[in-house]
């Protein structure tokens, strides 16, 4: 009992700490990334003994602690407590969210396996699903608490967009869903370890390259990243809901921020490009479909399928913020259009297409 | 882990289903006490869960599928309804939305 | 005003534990952490239910009342009912919620004063109430049985197969039906918040 | 039709290609334009009149007496009611499909000619088609409430048909006029159908002829004497028999086609196929056998006398219909049910040719149908008249012409059944020679001796189109050769219609009870009164043209009696018109508009009066009602609680 309720807060542990550091790291990423497109320089103030280890310093030591240190602004006939809720409401779910995401294959330690995921659930998917719903109060109640009509206006704005997108979002996950037939994430990424005619890793992408896609806007709409970043959109609201924001509530917003990019990128990670599996990679080692083999040692098997999975979250972060710089804002009536005439319907009929085809042939499995 | 007696489920239920009636009875914003409908509810869908678990039956638990979806139903429409009263009344007070008075 | 939200959690608390003491007729020394997670659940949901119809904002209310149900859903895992625990977060603290703050949000409602109807009729409501619930509770407490325990329920109770087995074999109907509700639903808000009312 | 059913999955077909017919002429019949509706509604009937004689060539390949089956869905499942829309084809159905598709057919092509201005064209076609549908779903069905499915269909065509051109009001009436007379006879049916569901008993019951056969022998005598009674009262209604021929005659205010298809050649003779169909439960039954045959003699003969006097050439074709139909009821009551199946066959050829041919007349006459203001018409419309001539030798009985082998066939058995007698014979036979006379009448009026023709009709006078004397033609030789499946017995081939049907009619009259010697004598008789009736009529309107006048200023008081078709209309009228009118006016005046719409407004009242008492607690505030709920709820579970 008491190992089993260690080995489980271990695990959610690690899934918190690794959400927030990629948090982090993608803060650094951002930056940088940024002034590279822009031909900057870019974070380079703040160093130690003159280390600045390529802005790492600036962005993982000494904004945070910028952040902590400034005051902490409430505006007048703001709601207080909602006002001081709202930060926390943000990212509390995007982190949870992570927990259902498996990170790596079963361990076994003694007679004791470990699923590398927080919560084994049957039905991870919708958890997912659920917690990225929750996000949407953060956004309104920072934009209500703060009693002002630009945080209101982004609030509002974001509310209407994210129930939009999740539409979108659910019917791309149903058809993803109907391919594997399971709502365990643990369980597709194993599927997804089968080889289609002995070569080909059957990534969810092969089957569903158009639920990938619309998952992609929806996911980044839904973290309201460029080009949907209407709610903070700051040429128009200052900063949308978290204008009236300040210290250390607004480094939770802006942790928020990052903590979606990197759910999105788990999530696309996990359904369409085969979660933690490593091509050719089973258990006890390579097998290439040639017959050559390469044996590995398990252990070493798990911590490369874990760095892969780390890995392509990476490549999709950047992704992510690659398209924050190359794609220009939607005008809200363009994102609502998008959103209801262009994704939804394509969904559906994604959808209505992988069900015929699933009854027709049955799914991969 | 054990778990409690269902009876604790069913007076929890009563609790909160209490606690919505009399929110319905004093409230005077029409979307509080839309809300204290929705409690009322759930208390309910909590008993249901119970007992399906108490009698191991799923019939509960769709039950509560189906208790879920028309509350959807209801608010989109109840929602809208408020929206349009309020146009008309300017208020969401419910001792002044009285249009089918004799 | 936090203060007395712990006062109350913890009162609460006692309360439930001696419910599960008093009615589940288990020992005092046996209570175990289920019983704790129980009553913990319990209390916090009965308070932000009061909050519900206590809080003089709508918004406040609103929120009460999505904890109620967040604390609902897991109450719902805790009674191996997890597709329908997952669904109330969407459904409800996910969607219709949403839809309440976003319509307290379109009409600007601040807090009204006074929030409640008159002292008179709010006492008659309170006794009404407390009838309502004795009566209630007067034949909740006829003995049903403790729960099975956890390991009693069958493998794969309150999986999505089991719940769509259901709904698709026995009340495929009732589940075409409900299709057509909220077909009718949608087109009904539309309809009713696209014009005035005459 | 104990005989092994063999289930066979196209018989829906038959009747659903003209139910299609109807749909399209119905929604798309009047964009598409004439020329589709003129191809599709025959090409409808067409195609079931092929698959009609498929069923029938696949009829003749089983062995004899065996049945063709479908069941198409189980239609009332109630109680102890389980009735199957189900078909059932065996030698009597077959026969009759194949004459109502197939007249049918030509009758259509025929329309297509003949109503070839007319603005309704569609709706024409339309109702006729469902005319078709219903007249096979009749014929076809194996059990009696389909039956009578078709059998109210076909009633409702021809109403509607009657009145097609309903802007006029005579026509309107005929329709209303045929409508309810036919109530009052379906009013018959309907309880006879009953009543067998209620004899039937115990356990549940489909109503299937088979079913209702086997069960017969077990129904208690007198049951089946009023039950077959009461059938008989349809069948005199939807097939003009005394008392309730007088709708027949106004029916002819339709379209000449109709006439013929509807009024003479299928529809008017459902009643005898019913009878036929039933056979087995009549022949339970003396009385009712000598009920119909005498109504079937007297009605022949009635029917023949006032025929005498007509002028309108329609009246006088639909005179010799309802004595024609007299002469089948007369074979069915006598028990020779294959005759009178016979003459049903028969005579849809040569009525139905005659009405053609004289909605050609009337259509090269422009709508003229008083003989007095034709004849010499030979010259202008030849085919017509010669097709005419044939029709008419056939119907007066002249061997070796299809009508002389019915008739002699019925009046055989009349003669010879343990059922007939003499006097049924010499009715018969009365009935057959004023039958000779007033066809020969028409025919010489009409298209013989000197022309009465106004110069402004005579003006426009041609013979009809291909598509009208088609028909016609093709009629003509049937009525010629079509007798000759049915010879008497001992001659060539014998009678090889009878042996078909054989199986069906098990205890029926067979003409062995004759001796050939008698056989002879009897058909000797009826030629020489069919011969008397022409030579009569030669005398009369081409020899001598004044007589007819002077006898009938001769005998005043009979010429006006049947002239006026013994006010046999004026009667009813009398009796039945009159007296519900006034009994009617006085629910009206004083039951409906004082009683009845007194209590009516009285409870309003009242109500009125409550709901202004209890409008006080209509608050409209939501809370009230919600307490007010609570409240309920509490009080309950108080009581249950305290109880």
């Amino acid at each position: 009992m008491g190992i089993e309720v260690g080995i489980a807060t271990i695990r959610a542990l690690v899934v918190i700490l690794m959400v927030l550091s990629l948090a982090g790291v993608l803060g650094w990423i951002e930056r940088k990334g940024s002034a590279l497109i822009q031909d900057r320089i870019g974070a380079n103030r703040a160093s130690i003994f003159g280390v600045a280890a390529a802005g790492l310093v600036n962005t993982l030591m000494a904004d945070p602690l910028k952040f902590l240190t400034k005051e902490d602004i409430l505006p007048v006939r703001a709601d207080r407590l909602l006002h001081t809720l709202a930060p926390c409401v943000n990212l509390f779910p995007v982190i949870v969210a992570f927990a259902a995401i498996p990170f790596g294959d079963a361990i076994t330690i003694g007679e004791r396996t470990i699923q590398l995921q927080a919560i084994p659930l049957n039905v991870g998917m919708l958890y997912v699903l659920a917690m990225l719903s929750l996000g949407v109060y953060g956004v309104v109640l920072g934009g209500w608490a703060s009693n002002d009509r630009l945080s209101l206006l982004g609030g509002i704005r974001g509310s209407a967009q994210m129930i939009s997108y999740e539409i979108g979002m659910g019917l791309s996950i149903v058809a993803i869903v109907m391919t594997f037939g399971t709502l365990d994430l643990q369980e597709m990424v194993r599927l997804q370890g089968h080889l289609i005619h002995g070569w080909l890793p059957a990534w969810g992408i092969l089957y569903q390259p158009l639920a990938f896609l619309i998952f992609l806007c929806t996911g980044i709409a839904e973290s309201k990243r460029v080009p949907f970043d209407l709610p903070e959109g700051e040429s128009e609201l200052v900063s949308g809901y978290f204008t009236e924001y300040s210290g250390i509530k607004y480094l939770m917003f802006f942790m928020t921020d990052f903590a979606e990019v990197a759910v999105v990128a788990g999530l696309v990670t996990t359904l369409f490009f085969g979660g933690w599996q490593i091509p050719y990679l089973l258990s006890d080692g390579f097998h290439f479909p040639g017959g050559a083999a390469l044996l590995l040692p398990r252990l070493l098997v798990v911590l490369l399928q874990v760095a892969a999975f780390m890995v392509k979250v990476l490549l999709f972060c950047w992704l992510q913020i690659l398209l924050r710089w190359t794609l220009p804002r939607l005008r809200y009536d363009q994102l609502m259009r998008f959103g209801w005439r262009g994704l939804l319907p394509l969904a559906l009929a994604n959808m209505l297409a992988t069900a015929t085809v699933v009854l027709a042939v049955g799914g991969p499995t | 882990m054990t778990l409690v007696p269902i009876q604790l489920y069913l007076i929890l239920g009563a609790v909160l289903f209490t606690i919505g009636a009399v929110g319905v009875l004093v409230r005077r914003n029409v979307i509080v006490i839309f809300m204290s409908i929705e409690l009322m509810l759930n208390a309910v869908n909590l008993v249901f869960v119970a007992f399906a678990r108490q009698w191991q039956s799923m019939e509960g638990q769709v039950t509560v599928f189906f208790v879920m979806t028309v509350a959807a139903a209801e608010a989109a429409v109840g929602l809208a309804i408020i929206i349009a009263a309020f146009r008309n009344r300017e208020t969401v007070n419910a001792d002044e939305l009285n249009f089918l008075r004799w | 005003m936090i203060l007395l939200g712990l006062g109350l959690l913890v009162m609460l608390m006692m309360l439930s534990l001696a419910g599960v003491v008093a009615v589940g007729g288990i020992a005092l020394a046996s209570i175990n952490l289920g019983h704790v997670v129980f009553a913990l659940l319990a209390s916090l949901m009965i308070l932000s239910a009061l909050g519900v119809i206590v809080n003089r904002s709508p918004i406040r209310s609103a929120l009460s009342l999505v904890v109620t149900l967040f604390l609902l859903a897991v109450m719902f895992v805790s009674l191996d009912a997890h597709l329908v625990a997952m669904l109330q977060i969407i459904v409800y603290a996910g969607a219709i919620m949403v839809l309440f703050l976003f319509v307290i949000m379109l009409l600007n409602l601040h807090e009204d004063r006074p929030a409640m109807v008159r002292v008179g009729v709010r006492g008659f409501a309170g006794l009404v109430g407390t009838l309502f619930f004795l009566g209630a509770v007067h034949f909740l407490m006829r003995p049903l049985g403790a729960l099975p325990a956890a390991g009693a329920v069958p493998p794969g109770f309150g999986t999505i197969e089991q719940l769509a087995e259901q709904l698709f074999t026995r009340s495929l109907l009732a589940f075409e039906v409900t299709s057509i509700l909220l077909l009718v639903a949608i087109v009904g808000a539309v309809v009713l918040a696209k014009r005035k009312l005459a | 039709m104990h005989a092994a059913a063999t289930p066979v999955q196209f018989l829906w077909l038959i009747p659903a290609l003209p139910a299609l017919g109807v749909l399209l002429n119905i929604f798309v019949g009047p964009r598409a334009g004439r020329g589709a509706v003129n191809f599709v509604s025959p090409a409808v009937v067409g195609v079931s009149f092929a698959l009609a004689c498929y069923t029938f060539m696949r009829l003749l390949d089983l062995p004899h007496g065996a049945a063709l089956v479908q069941d198409v869905y189980p239609w009332i499942t109630a109680g102890t009611l389980d009735v199957h829309v189900a078909f059932h084809i065996d030698a009597l159905s077959g026969v009759m499909i194949s004459i109502v598709t197939g007249v049918g057919f030509l009758i259509h092509v025929y329309s297509t000619g003949y109503m070839h201005e007319d603005a309704g064209y569609a709706r024409y076609f339309a109702y006729l088609n469902l005319f078709m549908f219903s007249m096979l779903l009749l014929v076809m069905a194996d059990s009696l409430p389909l039956m009578f499915v078709g059998w109210e269909g076909v009633g409702v065509c021809s109403y509607l048909l009657i009145g097609f051109w309903y802007d006029k009001e005579a026509n309107a009436s005929a329709g209303k006029k045929a409508f309810v007379v036919n109530r009052v006879g379906d009013a018959g049916f309907i309880l006879g159908i009953f009543l067998i569901f209620w004899t039937l008993g115990p356990g549940t019951h489909s109503l299937r002829f088979t079913e209702i056969a086997a069960y017969a022998s077990k129904i208690p005598p007198h049951t089946v004497t009023v039950i077959t009674l009461l059938l008989f009262v349809g069948a005199t209604g939807k097939s003009a028999q005394l008392p309730l021929y007088v709708w027949l005659p106004d029916a002819m205010a339709g379209p000449t086609p109709v006439s013929a298809l509807i009024h003479a050649a299928t529809m008017v003779t459902a009643g005898v196929y019913m009878i036929a169909r039933l056979n087995f439960l009549y022949i339970l039954s003396p009385t009712s056998m000598t009920v119909v045959a005498t109504i079937g003699a007297l009605t022949a003969l009635f029917a023949a006398t006032i025929g005498l006097m007509q002028n309108d050439i329609k009246k006088v074709l639909a005179y010799s219909t309802i004595s024609q139909l007299g002469y089948m009821f007369l074979g069915v009551g006598v028990g020779a049910f294959s005759s009178g199946i016979f003459h049903l066959m028969t005579h849809a050829f040569f009525k139905g040719l005659l009405f053609l041919g004289s909605g050609s007349v009337i259509h090269g006459m422009s709508g003229e149908q008083d003989m007095q203001k034709m004849g010499g018409l030979r010259s202008y419309m030849p085919i017509t008249c010669w097709t005419f001539f044939a029709g008419t030798l056939a119907i007066a009985g002249f061997p070796p012409f299809a009508g002389f082998f019915s008739k002699d066939a019925i009046l055989g058995a009349a003669y010879g059944s343990e059922h007939g007698s003499v006097w049924l014979w010499v009715l018969g036979l009365l009935a057959a020679g004023l039958t000779s006379f007033y066809m020969f009448r028409l025919l010489f009026l009409t298209f013989f001796g000197e022309c009465r023709i106004d110069e402004h009709a005579k003006h426009h006078l041609h013979e009809s189109p291909a598509s009208m004397t088609m028909p016609l033609i093709v009629l003509a030789i049937l009525s010629l050769i079509g007798g000759w499946i049915g010879l008497p017995e001992h001659w060539l081939w014998g009678d090889r219609f009878g042996e078909f049907l054989a199986p069906i009619f098990s205890g029926a009259y067979a003409s062995e009870h004759l001796s050939a010697g008698t056989e002879s004598v009897l058909m000797g008789a009826s030629v020489v009164a069919a011969a008397i009736g022409f030579g009569v009529a030669y005398l009369f309107y081409l020899v001598q043209p004044g007589l007819p006048m002077l006898l009938a200023w001769k005998a005043k008081g009979a010429y006006n009696l049947i002239f006026n078709k013994y006010y046999v209309d004026e009667l009813y009228d009398l009796l039945f018109v009159r007296s519900t009118l006034a009994l009617s006016t006085f629910f009206w005046r004083a039951v409906d508009s004082e009683v009845i719409d007194g209590l009516v407004n009285g409870t309003a009242r009242v109500v009125n009066a409550n709901g202004g008492l209890w409008r006080r607690l209509q608050t409209g505030n939501v809370q009230h009602y919600a307490i007010s709920m609570l409240l309920g709820a509490v009080v309950i579970l108080g009581y249950y609680a305290l109880r």
